[in-house]
């Protein structure tokens, strides 16, 4: 099947005398298939993210290939945009309908002069979609999908008017009321409490696994991670260092900062008073990152990790 | 989540005007003071060094000068609440009296120049932010910013030598009523206008075009962006508004400057306006009246401020909310 | 904690302006001196706001704040010296405590300088010695003293602010959220760090954490709060393996963790 | 192209000042002595700028004529930044206090919107209706009229800085009010203070020329641009130069100091450093 997203030897590089922040990745996504970016501040995540929509800023140069499938309404049509020298037109019409966007703040991402409800609404209009009943209708499906309380009331809000976790789920029903293929959450719960990340991880989840999306999931949590995706990728200053299924990843680490990584985040695992495991233990900052220079075009798409409810696509 | 307490917009209002009343008052003490309270004789100023003690006497006698200054200021301020700017020293005529004619004149200029400013400045502002990184923007940002370095009246002097003296397209100076045809109003204002907004389209261009850059800085942008709306309809849907508060402030501040350049251009082109009419007070010394202009155009400019204040109640749903967690 | 208690909080309300309802609603408790105290909660439940009216950067509506049995909620910034000596807060992010402009080593030492503590009993008079002592103590070189924050990493950051908080050889260390605005990769570096410390200086210490697992490893006692009230305190092991409180359990259920190896 | 207009900038407000210092020890002609035998002689190589009605060197008069901007900027500026900063430094850093450092906060910036509405062209007409036009008096207009800017950006400043956790780690460390205020708030405004000070002289040029051309400040015979300017539009027909090269000066003098505080904030303004990150 052919992917929807192709990255090939993406290279990003700002300012001027050009400085690379991304040194050549490569990866695709499946149909329905999930995949973690995880990463610390600086690794290149977010740029990543940015650069697969054609969203970074005129300053960044960008070489390499993003390749993103094209559907049509009724699904697939086998033609490719490719996003480094797309204009301006066809990425919007990809933007916000099959391939969507979830930013890490939601205190500032909404328009704070437009009601959420009408927010919410004219991505619907934007691209065209007829829907049986009228946007409105729709609109408040889209919020409950999100479980959001007393739908009508929100959709009459402000922005200022909700909490950072409402707000939040907002976006999420904005990026998801097109029914997108492929949805790219860059830290969506990095600026939440606990309580709201999980019911936002829950909301998430569920309408992945019910429409049977895929989703580029990035975080610099682990732990967030593991209960979210199939396969990951680790990021460390600009490289991929380490790509494969969750579980294994988990389980049988093969980098030495993924190593670290992975200890440091099982906090609870020590001991009350003793020393934490920590990322230095096992990874030497001094030595020059290598980056794979491949990672597999086709991950395998693998079962689910164990516990979480639904199957896959 | 948290109950908040909704401010009625009418409150809100009230309070403002209360702001405007207070800020009219400080401001005629502030005019008083420096007109007719400072170290030195009020008659003497105004009828200068030569004037015999007999006449400078009497002047203090007609107009109650020899009162100490808190009575002449609740004097002054009593007649102002009646619509009574006081009556010339050198004249005796009701200062109001001068400044009715000259009201029409330098109303049109202002407010034509700020409207034909605007029409200009917004555009070309929201351009030379969305292509800032291109020669095109590049170009618009530097011609704003070589506008904000001329002075309004050297493009007027400038102007009328071209289309009035060598050109004899407009009439290099004098005015005409709009009731005597608008042909010759026109004529008579496309110049004055012209140079007057040229710099204040300038300086608004600058503005609009640091909002425009926040916004396109801002995260609901990029949210607007990867929702699927191109760069200028993501900007004219969910930036121009946001814009429009800090630009409607900008708006009003500016007021007060586009009345001092009004002041100048009257001079320039010879248009028998309040600013003519100040410097010829000045010129002869008559501080009553240019007390009395000098607190209108400033009150003018105080009421612009708080109906700008006003509108913000309308137009950003945070402040009809009181207390609202968004800074 | 048969000994006069430390401080004592006493029904510690804080009001901000017309909000409609407080920040801190009623709040009591104790601390003993060497006790490690951690505060629990989410944004919004008040828990920064109870440990700056501690450190008495803020001021309490109504209540009683008492440390070594003297009412600090009503006293002048002036007679504060004595609080300010002994008490010594770091703050969640170093990119906002410390001052852009301001070399490290003036920001280490500026609780020495302040005309409050200067000259106090158990504030230690050579300020250059000094720096270079707490510098060492949180692995900084001291040849770094006349950089700038921007020159370092978030962790480093983090430790500078350490260290600052150490200077004066403080009684009580107050940490808010000290690693939530860091890297999950430096996190354990840091929480080791103020373990250290804790044990080898003999800190009394307030903890604020979201994060249960972090409060477990670095103290003995903890208070979970919300919407401005404690909800439930006990200890760390008792809390952590069988919370009584519907919304202790609900903020433990809600961390998330990594399945086990 | 951002540093490009740095550098032009610092180059004209170099010239403009470095003319004023000049024109005190040397200028080509006597400034003041009228030839009428060289009246409104054209540019050429005895008189570069050409001469004016009196047949005065036309250079000479400029390079007076930027002693004049250049000490009427000096002053107002600093009039305004004197003022105007400690109280937006005042009136910021009670903002969030409450009861009265709250009170006097509101009555600062009430006073500050008041002033807002007195451009120096009314506050000079005012003083000169009373005691005559002067330098003094378009030093002190210009001066006044310019604190609500420096009080207003000082104060916004002011409130981004006081709620950084540094300035509460200060109380933390014991310091006061006052010590905060010098060592964290100021140097931490200090850099938009300087963008302002820049802004605000090429506006004190602009407002100088406009009243020396009303005759509201420097009285005769010093020249002014401003002045040269009034005394052109006669000779607007037969010699349009006359009203160009003032005209030029100020033009030059004032784009200088804009692009000088235009360049200054963009080298200064964190988030466009941090953009590249």
């Amino acid at each position: 099947m052919t992917p929807l997203l192709q990255v090939s030897d993406l290279r990003v590089s700002f300012g001027r005398p050009r400085r690379e922040v991304l040194h050549g990745i490569s990866f695709s996504i499946a149909p329905g298939q999930r995949v973690g970016l995880i990463g610390e501040s600086g690794s290149g995540k977010s740029v990543t993210a940015l650069a697969v929509l054609g969203l970074l800023s005129e300053t960044a140069a960008v070489t390499g290939s993003i390749r993103l499938a094209v559907p049509d309404g009724d699904g697939p049509t086998g033609r490719q945009l490719e996003v480094t020298t797309a204009t301006e037109k066809q990425l919007a019409a990809l933007r916000g309908d099959a391939y969507s966007m979830i930013f890490q703040e939601p205190m500032t991402a909404l328009d704070p002069t437009m009601k959420v409800g009408r927010q919410v609404g004219e991505l619907l209009g934007l691209h065209g979609h007829r829907i049986p009943g009228g946007s409105r209708s729709r609109v408040l499906e889209m919020l409950r999908e999100v479980d959001l309380p007393e739908v009508g009331r929100i959709a009459d809000s402000y922005p200022h008017q909700l909490s950072g976790g409402q707000r939040q789920r907002v976006l999420i029903a904005m990026a998801l009321v097109n029914d997108p293929v492929l949805t790219i959450c860059d830290e969506p719960t990095t600026a939440l409490d606990v309580t709201a990340q999980a019911k936002v991880l829950q909301v998430l989840d569920r309408h992945f696994t019910q429409r049977s999306a895929a989703t580029l999931f990035i975080t610099h949590d682990l732990a967030v991670l593991a209960g979210v995706v199939d396969v990951a990728m680790v990021m460390l200053e600009g490289h991929v260092v380490e790509a494969g299924p969750i579980r294994e990843v988990l389980a049988d680490p093969w980098h030495p900062y993924t190593k670290g990584l992975v200890a440091t985040s099982r906090l609870e695992l020590a001991r009350p008073g003793e020393r934490l495991p920590t990322v230095a233990d096992h990874f030497d900052r001094s030595i020059p990152v290598q980056g794979l220079r491949e990672v597999p075009v086709s991950w395998e798409h693998r079962a689910r990790v164990p516990g979480r409810p639904g199957g896959g696509a | 989540m948290p109950p908040r307490v909704p401010l009625s917009v009418p409150l809100r209002l009230l309070q403002r005007l209360g702001v405007f009343v207070a800020s009219v008052v400080v401001a005629s003490l502030l005019v008083f003071l420096v007109a007719s309270a400072l170290p030195g004789n009020v008659a003497q100023v105004v009828l200068g060094v030569q004037a015999t003690p007999e006449a400078v006497a009497r002047l203090e006698q007609e107009f109650g000068l020899d009162r100490p200054w808190p009575v002449r200021y609740g004097a002054w301020f009593a007649g102002l609440l009646r619509f009574d700017l006081g009556r010339s020293y050198l004249t005796g005529q009701p200062v109001l009296d001068q400044v009715l004619p000259r009201l029409g004149v330098t109303s049109w200029l202002v407010g034509l120049a700020m409207v034909l400013a605007l029409l200009v400045a917004v555009p070309l502002g929201m351009w030379a932010a969305v292509r800032r990184r291109h020669a095109d923007g590049f170009l618009a940002s530097a011609l704003s910013q070589v506008g904000l370095a001329v002075p309004s009246f050297w493009l007027g002097i400038l102007a009328s030598l071209v289309f009035a003296v060598q050109l004899g397209w407009f009439p290099a100076n004098g005015y005409v009523p709009l009731s005597a045809g608008f042909g010759p109003w026109a004529r008579h204002l496309v110049l004055p206008v012209v140079a007057l907004s040229a710099v204040q389209s300038a300086v608004l261009a600058r503005y609009v075009r640091s909002a425009t850059v926040e916004v396109l800085h801002e995260d609901y942008y990029r949210t607007a962006r990867a929702g699927g709306w191109r760069t200028v309809q993501a900007l004219l849907r969910h930036g121009l508004r946001n814009m429009s508060l800090s630009v409607v402030t900008v708006v009003g501040l500016q007021l007060a400057t586009l009345l001092a350049g009004a002041i100048i251009i009257e001079s320039v082109f010879a248009l028998p306006g309040l600013g003519r009419l100040l410097l010829d007070a000045v010129a002869q010394r008559d501080l009553m009246v240019v007390q009395g202009v000098v607190l209108l155009l400033v009150v003018a400019v105080l009421a612009i401020n708080a109906l700008v204040d006003m509108s913000y109640a309308l137009l950003d749903p945070r402040l009809r909310i009181e207390r609202g967690q968004v800074r | 904690m048969s000994e006069q208690p430390l401080y004592q909080v006493r029904d510690v309300v804080r009001r901000y302006g017309h909000a409609a309802r407080p920040a801190v609603d009623h709040v009591s408790l104790d601390l003993a001196a060497g006790e490690r105290l951690g505060i629990v909660g989410e944004s919004g439940s008040g828990k920064s706001t109870l440990v700056r009216m501690m450190a008495a950067l803020d001021r309490p509506t109504a209540g009683s704040i008492r440390f070594r049995d003297t009412e600090i909620s009503g006293l002048p910034e002036r007679r504060l010296g004595f609080l300010r000596a002994s008490v010594q807060m770091v703050f969640q992010d170093p990119r906002s405590s410390l001052d852009p402009r301001m070399t490290v080593g003036a920001s280490i030492t500026e609780p020495l300088r302040s005309p409050l503590l200067r000259r106090r009993a158990g504030v230690p008079a050579d300020t250059r010695a000094r720096l270079e002592e707490v510098m060492a103590q949180v692995g900084l070189d001291p040849a770094d003293a006349r950089r700038f924050p921007h020159e370092f990493s978030g962790g480093q950051r983090q430790r500078i602010a350490i260290a600052r908080a150490l200077a004066p050889r403080p009684q009580v260390l107050v940490a808010d959220e000290p690693v939530s605005a860091l890297d999950v990769s430096v996190r354990a570096q840091v929480l080791n760090l103020l373990a250290d410390l804790v044990a080898s200086e003999g800190l009394t210490l307030v903890l604020v954490s979201h994060d249960l697992a972090v409060v477990r490893h670095l103290c003995d006692r903890v208070a979970v709060m919300s919407s401005g009230r404690v909800v439930e305190t006990g200890t760390v092991e008792q809390v952590w393996s069988a919370p009584r409180d519907a919304y202790t359990r609900t903020l433990l259920a809600a961390v998330p963790r990594l399945p086990l190896p | 192209m951002k540093r490009a207009a740095l550098v032009i900038g610092l180059v004209l407000v170099a010239g403009t000042v470095l003319t004023a210092l000049l024109s005190l020890a040397w200028t080509p002609y006597d400034p003041l002595a009228v030839v009428p035998a060289n009246r409104l002689m054209g540019p050429g190589p005895g008189h570069w700028l050409g001469t004016d009605g009196y047949g005065i060197d036309l250079l000479s008069r400029i390079m007076v004529g930027a002693r004049i901007a250049v000490l009427v900027g000096v002053v107002a500026v600093a009039i305004a930044a004197l003022v105007g900063v400690p109280l937006g430094i005042l009136a910021g850093t009670a903002a969030k206090a409450e009861r009265w450092p709250r009170l006097v906060a509101d009555v600062v910036m009430r006073g500050n919107d008041i002033l807002y509405a007195f451009p120096a062209m009314l506050l000079a007409i005012l003083l000169a209706a009373v005691l005559g036009g002067s330098t003094a008096t378009a030093m002190i207009a210009i001066g006044v009229a310019n604190i609500p800017p420096f009080l207003r950006v000082a104060r916004a400043a002011t409130l981004q800085v006081s709620v950084s956790d540094f300035v509460t780690a200060a109380r933390g460390a014991g310091i006061g009010r006052f010590g905060i205020a010098v060592r964290h708030v100021l140097p931490n405004i200090a850099p938009v203070v300087a963008v302002q000070a820049s802004l605000a002289f090429g506006m004190s040029i602009l407002s100088e020329a406009a009243l020396s051309y009303l005759g509201l400040s420097t009285p005769l015979p010093t020249p002014t641009w401003g002045r040269m300017l009034n005394e052109a539009q006669p000779y607007a027909w037969s010699d349009p130069l006359l009203a160009v090269w003032p005209g030029l000066a100020i033009g030059l003098a004032v784009l200088g100091f804009n692009l000088l505080g235009d360049g200054l904030r963009d080298l200064l303004d964190p988030r466009l450093r941090e953009s590249v990150q």
